[in-house]
């Protein structure tokens, strides 16, 4: 457990790390300029989920940087993996595992631009909380959408 | 795009000039100031309250006895199509928009939205979806399949004729204007607030602004897809709800539910952000539990996403969906709760000052918990497959939206109505406007609730004299044109109070947000400085400092005056120039559409002008005389 | 007080928060357009299978063509993040390059779509002819219409760097162009998937009734 | 503020209320569809769990209502004094959280169980199974166990499970039966099982409940219940042929105008051997025939009208079958139902050359009316409405 208080400390709050505290970090609306304390106030939710806030912020925090170089790299990567895409494809032994195959692949891909090409990796937080915010609704949205297109009338 | 100013910077001969002069039509025509643009919102979306207003009281009198024929059913069902659609996209959404405009940047210290031209486009896009939506009536029938257009109903076979068409075509134009304005108020709150505003300081009214535009951002493109998909249908034959070729009408219903559902939170939310300003200022004390309000309302915000299919109870999605959407819908009760008590604690020990905007709060409190617990019996979807379609549907909506909504919006016009134009409404005149509207509407709505437990169903055009249904609906009759009297009183109060205009001061209510910091109306360019923010009701704190070292004893108001913009040198606040291409766009935008149901000329012409609309946005400087600093 | 009086320009980057309002409305947009195409993606998916005659996607998809077409936008992609590292680096005559590259590989993608719609409808394919036809149809279409947006824009973007209106300093003009451009190239790698490669091999469905005309 | 001010504002606010409750007290629930007069297990068990909710929301209402109205009462501004500042507590917060919680928790399981109570389909083989289909804007019904088809009519014997498979032919409608059990549409493309049991004897209103279009308001139907014999006797009676006519009577000319304008569209003899599938079959040939040509077409879907003598209301529904409405109904189907596809699509409505005069309408409304089955054994049919 020492690398979780070395990194993230022991002493945050969820509430005052999403929105009172300045810098850079995920899952973070930017601060305006000046800051000043805040009066205090009842925060009926503080404190208790700062766990969950802990681990939110190690499974997405990463460093790192890009050039020319990189990015010649990544669409090489880009290139391969469409590559590998249509060879699965032409190939009929491995067509049954087609479907979950090419999810991966272009879950992969889609990683890949918006990370490196989209500067998500490098850019404000903020950028990140928006479009994944998005992602994630619209992918819990329309997978229950196509549950209940599926199995219309499930239990009758 | 390319906005910043080059000496040599392109641009697009002008077939206009620029408009310069600040007053005049062609003034507000070109303006990109927010408050103007809320005006505009405003005045329109009262001008389609009236319209919408007029068609159910046409409704109204079609049902106060059995068997009347004032209406056909062929008008009948018109009317009840334009009247949830009118009230939906052109009344609640835009008045709230209104709200947006006038009230967020100034709540959060800002000049200006981020985009003001994109705002400006947002209302002419508005202005002209509605426009065309309501030509219709005029070109051979109003949509006549619902506000919620199931197919196969409105699809060609069994609605041929251009109505539904003329429907979905106004949504789609609408969505992007909502879409635009969602959009933009997001980058406002998020990237414009004034220094030291954190987000816990933000006023709830910008914080549900802020959870009203993401869900409106998500919310309407499922609503233009699914306008694409019954447009594609109607006019290119393609199969998406053709029963026929294989397509499903329930998937119209999931596809519209998914938009619809998030709606009915983007029509209240905003509610709930203008009785959160009214109720801690008249009980000159604290909101009850900020960020507890705050959360219920981000979590009403997600949870809404996954309630939809309770409005399909009854479509035979199986007990296993039914059960699960019966679950996620009881836990919307709990956030709802929250809201309600800790709106009731703000009263609680308060000294609460009873004018009319109070009232009409206090109202909504009142008849939003009536609405939200029939809503609780709708969620118990066994006992709802016997209200699905019924006037208890009605009534319990009619509680939330109008008793909800329009409560709420009437209570923000009061209170914000000096901020808008320097001069108080007449209380007196507030007071029975609020009375008569308070009993109109319990009188109409009230009996719904037993109708439609008494089996009588929606969107009917008449009914038997046998079915014992005429009593409440002669009484629901008499409440609505008790409404339509309200609403006069409250057009009166308007006018006479026009007439001997009672000056109101920046802050004639002794509040607490920093809107009230500036004089009234504020000028073009709200702040003289852009303020410092150091505490959540920072206005407030400034006049009482005592309070926040902890003084809860002998109050004294430190003397501080709204600030004054008499002698403000302008030439140093750099506001962006008129801009006419939104204008332009909003135009091309909607001949486009009514080109897609009569001729591609038209089609072809309307885009043009949004092309040209656009080359000459992106490449017009922001402001004429700001090129010297570049 | 402080004199904190911050000079607003409208649409610059005039904030408290140090972060551009204009790639903020961007990826906000780009958010909103996850649900408008993740709408038509899963009309597709749940009309999968559920034709009720030909052709199928099994009589019509060209997997081989749609992959070079797919190559192409992907690589349109690298395109666009080196004309705008280059553009930042004020290196003009490579930004160009690359810019015009871009457009070039889209109007190509573009080609490429064309060709597909018109093989198709004299194949006798078409949006009105079954419900594979309406998804592929609108949801293709769809992207394309963004697809040619794009390219309007950039031809707008590449105009101004010939004139010397856009330069290292205002590299956020493309570079939210470039996002635009780079969301349109995701939902094309999502699209390929799902329309092309993992639904290319079904047939008639139950129920269905097999198609009769050839290739 | 004043006492007399506060006055003003209050006693009208209370006043609504009390008129409003009085005046909703005075209306009952007596209508043939009320939901609160439940005939049958489903009805019943959606009426308790309605009230169940109703008494726990009218508790919470009261208290709600009551904080509000002593809060505004009792804090109103008295002096300019700033009363305290009071910004939450964090034990209130989490006591509003979690009481509503666990009201939630006790609305739901009922509901739940309920749920599946209710949509859970009985054993096929012990129940009554009929096939019901939504046209605009009339309901068919076929019993494909006993092989019979009616339209308009739903009967079904006392206290035994029903099944009705539920389905459209053209557009969405919705099967309700306020007394015996809630709703379910009727959707094409999908088959939709509703389960009913009635408890007693009687006839009840049905009504569709989904807006389907001009006629929407005036598409209902009439759900008989008979006891166990006679429900034997109904069956016995829909495979028997009618009463012989008279050569030359007038029901007899009725007859002939009828092949001749009507029968290509309504049948009126399934009680024929094998009637019942060629009856389906031929009401999907007309379906695809309107299909076709929606404006033109000449023939339509249309109700079943054999032993239309026994048939207690016309039009789906809404009148009672007697030779003034029967006539009145020929005459024009609007007076009656507007937009109906026989006034649409029959030659005798459309062509000069082949309108009827009153004559022949009544005497083709008298042949309807003598179709009734030869025995004559007598149902008798207790309305409890």
């Amino acid at each position: 457990m020492d690398w979780w208080a070395l990194n993230y400390g022991g002493n945050m709050s969820l509430l005052k790390d999403l929105f009172f505290y300045q810098g850079n970090k995920w899952w973070k609306i930017p601060e305006t300029t000046e800051l000043s304390e805040n009066p205090k106030n009842e925060h009926p939710f503080g404190g208790f989920l700062e766990k969950a806030k802990n681990i939110l912020l190690i499974l997405s925090s990463g460093k790192g940087h890009a050039g020319p170089v990189y990015y010649w790299i990544i669409a090489a990567i880009l290139g391969i993996i469409t590559l590998i895409e249509v060879w699965w494809f032409t190939v009929p032994e491995l067509r049954y595992m087609l479907a979950p195959a090419m999810l991966i692949f272009s879950i992969i891909k889609f990683a890949l631009v918006v990370a490196f090409f989209m500067h998500l990796r490098f850019d404000h937080k903020m950028f990140s909380t928006i479009f994944i915010t998005c992602m994630v609704v619209g992918i819990l949205f329309f997978s229950v959408f196509l549950l209940l297109s599926a199995f219309h009338g499930l239990g009758t | 795009m390319s906005t910043i100013s080059k000496p040599k910077q392109f641009q697009l001969p002008r077939i206009f000039p620029r408009p310069k002069s600040h007053k005049g039509l062609w003034y507000w025509l070109a303006t990109v100031d927010h408050k103007k643009i809320g005006t505009m919102y405003g005045l329109v979306a009262f001008f389609w309250f009236l319209v919408g207003g007029i068609e159910a009281l046409l409704i109204r009198l079609q049902l106060g006895q059995a068997e009347s024929s004032i209406l056909s059913p062929e008008v009948y069902n018109q009317m009840f199509t334009m009247h949830g659609t009118t009230m939906v996209f052109l009344v609640v959404m835009p008045l709230s928009a209104a709200f947006f405009n006038w009230i967020v940047p100034l709540q959060i210290g800002a000049r200006d939205v981020a985009f003001p031209r994109l705002n400006a486009l947002s209302l002419w896009v508005f202005i002209f979806g509605s426009i065309l939506m309501n030509i219709s009536w005029f070109v051979g029938g109003a949509p006549n399949g619902g506000w919620f257009g199931y197919p196969p109903n409105s699809s060609l076979g069994f609605n041929p004729g251009h109505g539904i068409t003329y429907w979905v075509m106004g949504l789609n134009i609408l969505g992007v204007a909502s879409i635009a304005a969602g959009l933009n108020f997001i980058v406002t709150i998020i990237n414009m607030r004034a220094p030291g505003m954190h987000m816990m300081r933000m006023p709830v009214f910008t914080w549900m602004t802020l959870i009203t535009s993401v869900l409106i951002v998500l919310a309407l493109p499922i609503l233009a897809v699914a306008g694409i998909q019954l447009t594609a249908d109607r006019i290119y034959g393609t199969n998406f709800f053709n029963s026929e070729a294989g397509g499903d009408p329930i998937f119209w219903q999931h596809i519209f539910w998914l938009f619809g559902h998030p709606e009915v939170y983007i029509l209240i939310l905003p509610a709930m952000g203008i009785v959160s300003e009214v109720l801690p200022t008249f009980s000159r004390k604290p909101l009850f539990g900020y960020t507890a309000i705050v959360f219920a309302g981000l979590v009403i915000g997600f949870l809404g996403w996954f309630v939809w299919s309770h409005h399909m109870f009854t479509v035979g999605l199986g007990p296993a969906a039914n059960t699960a959407f019966t679950v996620t819908t009881m836990l919307i009760a709990i956030p709802t709760g929250v809201k309600i008590f800790n709106w009731i604690s703000t009263l609680w020990g308060g000294s609460i000052k009873l004018n009319t905007s109070m009232l009409f709060s206090i109202g909504f409190i009142a008849m939003f918990t009536i609405g939200g617990l029939s809503g609780v019996t709708h969620a118990a979807s066994p006992s709802d497959t016997q209200q699905q379609d019924t006037y208890y549907v009605v009534a319990h909506f009619h509680y939330v939206l109008f008793g909800g909504s329009i409560f709420a919006i009437f209570s923000g016009i009061y209170y914000w109505w000096p901020k808008f134009t320097g001069w108080l409404l007449d209380e007196k005149l507030g007071k029975i406007s609020f009375i008569l509207m308070f009993i109109g509407f319990n009188l109409q709505f009230g009996p719904m609730h037993w109708v439609g437990l008494n089996g009588m169903p929606r969107r009917i055009y008449t009914y038997a004299e046998d079915m014992g249904w005429e009593g409440s609906n002669l009484a629901a009759t008499i409440g609505g044109f008790i409404i339509a009297v309200s609403v006069l009183v409250f057009l009166a109060n308007v006018i006479l109070s026009k007439r001997n205009k009672q000056n109101s001061g920046g802050d004639p209510w002794d509040a607490r947000t920093l809107e009230w910091s500036i004089s009234s109306p504020p000028p073009h360019y709200n702040f003289v400085e852009i303020p410092k923010v150091n505490n959540i009701d920072d206005w407030w704190y400034r006049k009482y400092p005592e309070l926040l070292e902890g003084n809860n004893q002998n109050f004294k108001k430190q003397k501080i005056e709204v600030e004054d913009s008499s002698n403000v040198d302008e030439s140093k606040i750099h506001l962006p120039d008129l801009s006419y291409y939104p204008l332009i766009i909003g135009i091309g935008l909607t001949i486009a559409g009514l080109g897609v149901m009569y001729t591609y000329a038209l089609v072809a012409i309307g885009l043009i002008m949004v092309f040209w609309g656009s080359i000459g946005w992106s490449t017009e400087p922001v402001n004429e005389d700001s090129k010297e600093h570049h | 007080m402080s004199t904190n009086v911050t000079i607003q320009h409208g649409e610059e980057i005039n904030n408290s928060t140090g972060v551009s309002a204009k790639k903020l409305l961007m990826w906000t947009f780009l958010g909103s357009d996850v649900m408008f195409f993740g709408t038509f993606i899963a009309t597709f998916m749940a009309y999968r299978n559920k034709s009720l005659v030909g052709p199928y996607p099994e009589d019509t998809l060209n997997i081989p063509i749609t992959s070079v077409s797919t190559f192409v936008l992907l690589m349109s992609s690298l395109g666009i993040v080196l004309a705008l590292h280059y553009l930042k680096e004020a290196r003009m005559g490579l930004a160009k390059f690359w810019l015009l590259m871009v457009i070039i590989m889209g109007i190509g993608f573009i080609g490429f779509q064309i060709y597909e719609f018109s093989h198709f409808a004299n194949m006798g394919m078409t949006p009105q002819v079954n419900l594979f036809g309406s998804t592929f149809f609108t949801l293709t279409s769809l992207h394309g219409a963004h697809v040619s947006l794009g390219i309007l824009w950039l031809i707008f973007l590449l105009i101004n760097e010939y004139r010397g209106n856009l330069n290292s300093e205002n590299a956020i003009d493309l570079e939210i162009a470039g996002l635009y451009w780079h969301f349109v190239d995701i939902v094309w790698i999502v699209i390929f998937a799902l329309l092309y490669l993992i639904t290319a091999n079904d047939g008639v469905p139950p129920g269905g009734i097999p198609w009769i005309g050839g290739h | 503020m004043t006492k007399k001010k506060l006055k003003q504002i209050f006693f009208p606010l209370i006043n609504s209320f009390l008129f409003i409750f009085f005046i909703s007290c005075g209306f009952g629930f007596d209508s043939p569809l009320s939901t609160f007069d439940a005939q049958g297990p489903v009805a019943q068990l959606q009426k308790d769990l309605f009230l169940f909710v109703f008494w726990l929301a009218v508790i919470v209402f009261f208290l709600v209502e009551g904080a509000i109205l002593y809060a505004s009462y009792k804090y109103r501004q008295k002096d300019e004094k700033l009363p305290a500042q009071i910004h939450g507590n964090t034990k209130l917060e989490l006591m509003w959280t979690v009481l509503p919680s666990i009201i939630i928790v006790i609305i739901a399981v009922p509901t739940v169980m309920g749920i599946w109570k209710t949509q859970v389909m009985p054993d096929e083989e012990n129940s009554l199974i009929v096939d019901s289909i939504g046209h605009q804007w009339w309901f068919e019904f076929r019993y494909p166990q006993e092989e019979l088809i009616t339209a308009n009519e739903l009967h079904i014997p006392v206290n035994k499970d029903v099944i009705v498979n539920i389905e459209s032919q053209d557009v969405i409608h919705s099967f309700w039966i306020p007394k015996i059990a809630g709703k379910i549409d009727m959707v094409p493309n999908h088959q939709n099982k509703l389960w009913i049991k009635a408890d007693n004897p009687g006839i009840y209103y049905g009504q569709c409940a989904e807006f389907c279009g001009i006629a929407h308001a005036l598409m209902k139907f009439r759900v008989i219940v008979h006891t166990k014999e006679d429900f034997e006797k109904w069956k016995n009676d829909m495979r028997t042929p009618p009463v012989a006519l008279n050569p030359g009577s007038e029901e007899d000319e009725g007859r002939k105008l009828f092949i001749g304008n009507c029968s290509m569209c309504h049948t009126h003899d399934s009680y024929k051997k094998a009637a019942y599938h060629k009856e389906i079959q031929n009401q999907n040939i007309r379906w695809e025939e309107w299909k076709k040509d929606k404006e033109y077409s000449a023939i339509v879907s249309a109700p079943n009208l054999t032993h239309f003598g026994d048939r207690l209301t016309i039009g789906a529904g809404l009148k009672e079958n007697n030779l003034e409405t029967l006539s009145s109904w020929i005459e024009n189907p609007d007076n009656i139902k507007i937009g109906t596809r026989m006034k649409n699509h029959a030659a005798i409505y459309n062509s000069e050359d082949q309108f009827l005069t009153s004559n022949e309408i009544d005497q083709i409304a008298k042949y309807l009316l003598s179709l009734k089955p030869d025995k004559v054994n007598v149902i008798t049919y207790t309305n409890n409405n």
